[in-house]
């Protein structure tokens, strides 16, 4: 089977390059060109980006895109569409949201964005508050929602809203797909302890949404959710990257430059723990990946994602301390602005520091993936709960 | 072995009746006066870097001269008073130069001036109208490294050429107690900040809370009465820096002090899964750790500051690496710690505890950094 | 009012070295006459070993006893007793357990030791099955204990029982003194993991106990048990100890015999990181015993306690590894013998790093430490609780 | 910076259905031949040391010969195999002297011998009968330090001297593979445990499970033949020690993975405050990091031994260290926090945490300790 399916990509790709060089066609043409080839998502169906293979084989796929010149950078600079609403839209959308959206958010037309926590609902996402109150056909929707990512770049946004308040705070949900230029949607930069907005707030006042855009039942939206969640903390921290990349690059690329074989031993051993870590960390992805027969994101990821937050926040830390008096200061200072694309690190050592101590709260905190990996992958029994079978408006919240 | 020998019975840790109300009095002044949306104005404006009718304030109650002698406009207190104004001002990361002025710079006075040099400075700096900054570091900016400053003599007149980095408060300062190369030797000259051939560029810091500048000297004409001729000028530049290291814990202990009590009401007051964080064993636990922490801190601050004032010299010198290595340490994982306890709201920049994790890595790094303090105790206990 | 107790008591200490000179006086007679003059715990009562004063003088009167070479071993190699159960005894004893049992307790003629702990019952003392039932003037109690040491030196045993098991937990449980060498009390050695048995386990089988050695009232045995607790977490940790004694001391030690000046910069990093602790945390104990203005421990002296027992943790284990090779041997080897006296640590590195590993287990376990420090000093809520309000029998074991 | 470069596809992390069958196979082994109670036994007893009944049942299912060649009595596999045998002795503590004969001393006879001396060596190996003991440290101890025993040649005989510390199942096994001075050379001898002129001292060890010896040498002779001349004794000996460490590091995953499984279920079962203890956070979380550290000690120590396996020299020469380092840290650390887990219970002797707790620190501490081989690993990559 493992043949057949090399055999079809293989052939695809090699369709694909010849139609549409990727050194030489414009990205968006290209990446249109790669979703009707069947390899933008190439687990899915046929006719809607997919070729209905593994998963696995989309890696042999970009490296070839990349190895020809092309580019796959919209996977990240929309990676909220095509890391997570893709998978939530193929599980639980309409064939009409299959055919609306999947195109252009693969090609980057359009935009998306995912408005989940809000002020009251950080780790306790289900405690979420912003109201849908449905009126005929179409749904109001009022509250407010953080942390949105391109926020002020989508066109469409992953929505989550209490539908009804009387029922048990999971059982009251529903999921929408919401046009972020719809009149009463106000989204403000939301500034960070880099100095930049990377984030949002949204504000949504009286914002209708078609019933047409809901995904999933009325009531079922924390099940949509957790489609959406499993795909995000699979993204963060499950990829492989090259050894000494990342974090742990930038340290050893500062310890070159500026310490070496006469730096003091006592912070080369702390750099050395750091460096064994993060290949440990490294090793754990390529197994992890090489294990992965499908495409079924699983509570393993949440390792991942957990040990690289804190390791990341080690050694960015570290490597501040690496500086001298050097780490007193902030090249560039604090530039109050908007950084283009998403939540990629670049920059001083400084920013990538303080940019790195939300890398154990987005996405799941280390506390909620650690209760995650206790109870889902160890078996340990669950804290006594006093906010589950009570009407959410029942349940205290702040 | 002396050095091992425990800390002598002469220091007390207890605070005086006089030395409580000093200490609720100047909460209450910072709590007044250094709110947290008065410091981001501070720290946020153009000019000048501190805010003077604070500054002014901290004068008028006479907190500018605890450790100047009456005789010089001080109030003749001790190194012990003056420690809990900086544990408070580090509380509030109060936007004043206590550090540069009141610690380093009149201890770099203390140590070095003469009789009629501290006279004529030492009342200015009491009343708040002189602002010191000292001025001791090259560009690499190693804790006691050769100054970047060089000093030539020509008669009755130095001239001062080089630069000085990472000067604390450096451009706002009136005054600047520069430490210079002549020949093999060290001096400590006083330098008004406008004086001809300086300039003065901030620089692009981490905390915001305490500006830095880099001061250039090209051709500075200094008289030799402006010669800090009291003493030896390496034992007076090493007094101003084990001050300013026993200052910086304490500072320490005063935010993390903070961190605990904003994170314990935190974990209070915000509800997740239908109970207070705080009732959830990773967040309580942490901050009982924390206050664990908290307290040894503080004991070894308090040790420190005591014993420097009790001029006990041996002790100091074991005393002073011990709380800046510790305090420092404690600091930024309280402040780091903090972050992750208020979670998203604690990564924004309009919630405080960033200022926190700022003002923790910098003083960690400032007048060298834990290992480095380490490798002094290492020496003096013979490890 | 300071100054009258000092005079009290420097008058006191001088008439009991005028009568009994500390060093020229067999240690029994001289304890025994220190008891008859107020100075066995001088914040008792007159008559009961006491001089009503403030207990901070107690360590002046014990290091005048040292320093006139007399000894004050009895504190250590009696501490269940003159560390624990005394205090009991004055809280809630009867004046008859008053004068019977406070003399030869400090005097040590009679050994006690503490039967609060059960197999089942360890952080959850208060979940303790042990049984007594009320037969006329007496009870009949069946059950086992852990932990226990000088089980088998002691004449009297500090036992907290289950007394109605239709009661909520805390409310069902009577404090009993029992007297070691009655009939149906079995001692057996415990051997831990250093190879010795420094505790027993003590197995009670229709074990007869008169109601006149009841302390407190019937169903008060919780409240009873924390006094004793209490004493015995200010006992662990809270004393004031010399500069680089104890663990850090050996650390030193080991540190100067095999490595020096010309030692690994790293380990050394890692020694003064914990010297640095260990002398910040001494400083806590000197601050905390000047602050003392009463006898009365609180919370304050989990602090104490915790933090030594983790730090003591790290630094054992480190010293094994400055061992290097010889850190692979058990000087020795495992004996299988008792001990003499109590849990005093000495012998080599090795021992002293197994024996550290209980450090934060007895006399509270480091988490249950950290659950007091946050809920009764910084006040943070408690969890919720499935085992209070309902019948003991009734809440589940193991 | 080749070094530098990740590692090679060639490596699969992945087991192959015959490896899995092997780790099942060898896992249901222990659990039945290496129950608790029979380690005790064997570790409580004088004598042999380990269990040769045990080790006799490896020997037939041909699992002492992994990485013999069949040449040679050896199933011909690789490293790879002895790997996933490795790792479930070190889940059991299993008492047999895998590491000193299965893997240190046929490493070192593989890297040193001359087909004829293999031939004649190897198949009794393979067979179980003949046990070899890796006998190459000074009493110092240092990895790789010069070799307390001095080898003196007289014509065809040559004579030892000198005295061999920590060897580990030096006292049980047949034959000693002897890492010796000659002038300025190391030369690798293969002697008898019983020749005359040896005497053999267990040592008191800290880890009972794993027996070390004292291996005093006087005048003891050895013919030519039995000098390991297959190629230079050096290279040989370091070939035997890098297998050595890697060989620790997959038994302290072992070793690991059983403390997790053991902490994990004792969470689910023990009962206080009426809930499950691993309802705690403070346990829940704690048994997460565990796990998650588990998992990448597992990746660096199977990572190591496939590039042991599959002969990439270069990588290897990262992997081992790197594996030994982290592998060991994690070892300790979640042993010792098993006993914490366990609470009273795993402080007692009749409960197995302990035994995972000594074998932790003294694997730790084998072979060189973890800062030691971080300085290898920085001296590789040039940091």
């Amino acid at each position: 089977m493992g043949v057949d399916e090399r055999g079809l990509i293989v052939e695809r790709i090699e369709a694909l390059f010849a139609s549409h060089p990727p050194a030489d066609t414009d990205e968006r043409s290209f990446w249109g060109a790669q979703f009707d080839h069947g390899l933008a998502w190439v687990q899915f169906p046929e006719g809607l980006g997919g070729s209905g293979v593994s998963p696995r084989w989309q890696a042999v796929v970009d490296q070839r895109i990349n190895d020809a010149g092309g580019s796959t950078r919209n996977r990240i600079n929309n990676v909220l569409g095509i890391g997570m609403g893709a998978g939530t839209i193929i599980a639980h959308g309409t064939d009409e949201h299959r055919a609306r959206f999947l195109r252009p958010m693969f090609t980057m037309e359009e935009i998306w964005c995912q408005l989940f926590s809000e002020p009251g609902a950080g780790s306790d996402l289900a405690a979420l508050s912003t109201s849908a109150v449905r009126e005929d056909d179409h749904w109001i929707v009022n509250g407010q929602k953080v942390w949105t990512t391109l926020g002020h770049l989508a066109k469409w946004g992953l929505l989550v809203t209490r539908t009804d308040p009387d029922q048990p705070k999971h059982a009251g949900m529903t999921y929408f797909i919401v046009d972020m230029e719809a009149d009463g949607v106000d989204v403000r930069p939301l500034y960070q302890i880099t100095g930049e907005a990377e984030f949002n707030e949204v504000y949504f006042t009286d914002v209708v949404i078609g019933d047409e855009l809901r995904v999933g039942e009325v009531g079922q939206g924390w099940g949509v959710a957790m489609t959406t969640l499993m795909n995000e903390r699979v993204a963060i921290g499950g990829t492989v990257q090259p050894r000494e990349s990342g974090a742990i690059g930038e340290a050893v690329q500062v310890w070159r430059e500026r310490h070496g074989e006469d730096g003091d031993p006592v912070a080369r051993d702390q750099l050395l723990q750091l460096w064994a870590a993060a290949e440990a960390m490294r090793l754990t992805t390529v197994r992890a990946k090489e294990a992965a027969t499908s495409g079924t994101p699983g509570p393993e990821g949440s390792t991942a994602k957990l040990q690289w937050a804190e390791l990341n926040k080690r050694i960015t830390s570290f490597t501040v301390d690496l500086l001298g008096p050097e780490g007193l200061t902030y090249p560039g200072g604090y530039s109050f602005t908007r950084p283009d694309g998403s939540a990629d690190v670049d920059g001083a050592p400084h920013k990538r520091f303080l940019r790195a101590r939300a890398n154990s709260i987005e996405g799941g905190t280390s506390e909620i993936m650690k209760n995650i990996l206790g109870e889902r992958v160890l078996g340990l029994p669950g804290e006594p709960r006093v906010d589950k079978d009570v009407p959410w408006r029942e349940v205290p919240r702040s | 072995m002396s050095a091992h020998a425990a800390a002598p019975p002469t220091v007390s840790y207890v605070l005086t009746d006089e030395q409580r109300q000093l200490q609720e009095m100047v909460r209450d002044l910072f709590a007044q006066r250094a709110a947290p949306d008065r410091v981001r104005e501070v720290m946020l404006a153009e000019t000048p870097g501190y805010d003077d009718a604070l500054w002014q304030e901290l004068a008028n109650y006479g907190l500018l001269g605890l450790t100047i002698p009456e005789a010089h406009g001080g109030s003749g207190a001790s190194f012990a008073e003056l420690a809990i104004v900086l544990e408070e001002a580090g509380r509030r990361l109060a936007p004043v130069p206590l550090l540069s002025s009141a610690v380093l710079g009149t201890e770099a006075v203390l140590g070095g001036a003469t009789e009629a040099q501290a006279a004529a400075l030492l009342p200015g700096v009491a009343a708040g109208t002189t602002r010191l900054a000292l001025a001791h570091l090259d560009l690499g900016g190693d804790l006691l490294a050769a100054p970047g400053v060089v000093a030539s003599r020509d008669g009755a007149t130095w001239h001062l050429d080089g630069t000085a980095a990472y000067v604390i408060d450096g451009a706002s300062a009136t005054h600047l107690v520069v430490a210079a190369r002549a020949g093999d030797d060290l001096e400590l000259f006083v330098v008004p900040g406008d004086a001809p051939g300086v300039s003065r560029t901030p620089v692009e810091v981490l905390d915001l809370t305490r500006p830095l500048a880099t001061v250039e000297f090209a051709g500075v004409e200094v008289a030799e009465e402006d010669r800090l001729a009291g003493g030896p000028a390496m034992a007076a530049l090493h007094r101003a820096l084990t001050a300013g290291v026993v200052a910086i814990a304490v500072e320490q202990v005063g935010g993390t002090a903070h961190t605990l009590e904003a994170c314990t009401a935190y974990a209070r007051d915000r509800i997740q899964f239908g109970r207070a964080i705080g009732s959830f064993q990773a967040v309580k636990h942490r901050l009982a750790e924390l206050l664990v922490e908290l307290e040894s801190a503080r004991s070894a601050a308090i040790h420190a500051a005591r014993v420097l004032a009790a001029g006990e010299r041996e002790e100091l010198a074991i005393a002073a690496p011990l709380a800046k290595s510790y305090c420092s340490e404690v600091y930024e994982r309280s402040a780091a710690d903090g972050i992750q306890l208020f979670g998203g709201i604690g990564f924004t920049w309009e919630h405080d505890q960033h200022l926190y994790l700022k003002r923790a890595k910098s003083t960690k790094l400032l007048l060298g950094d834990p290992k480095h303090h380490r490798a002094l105790l290492g020496e003096l206990l013979a490890l």
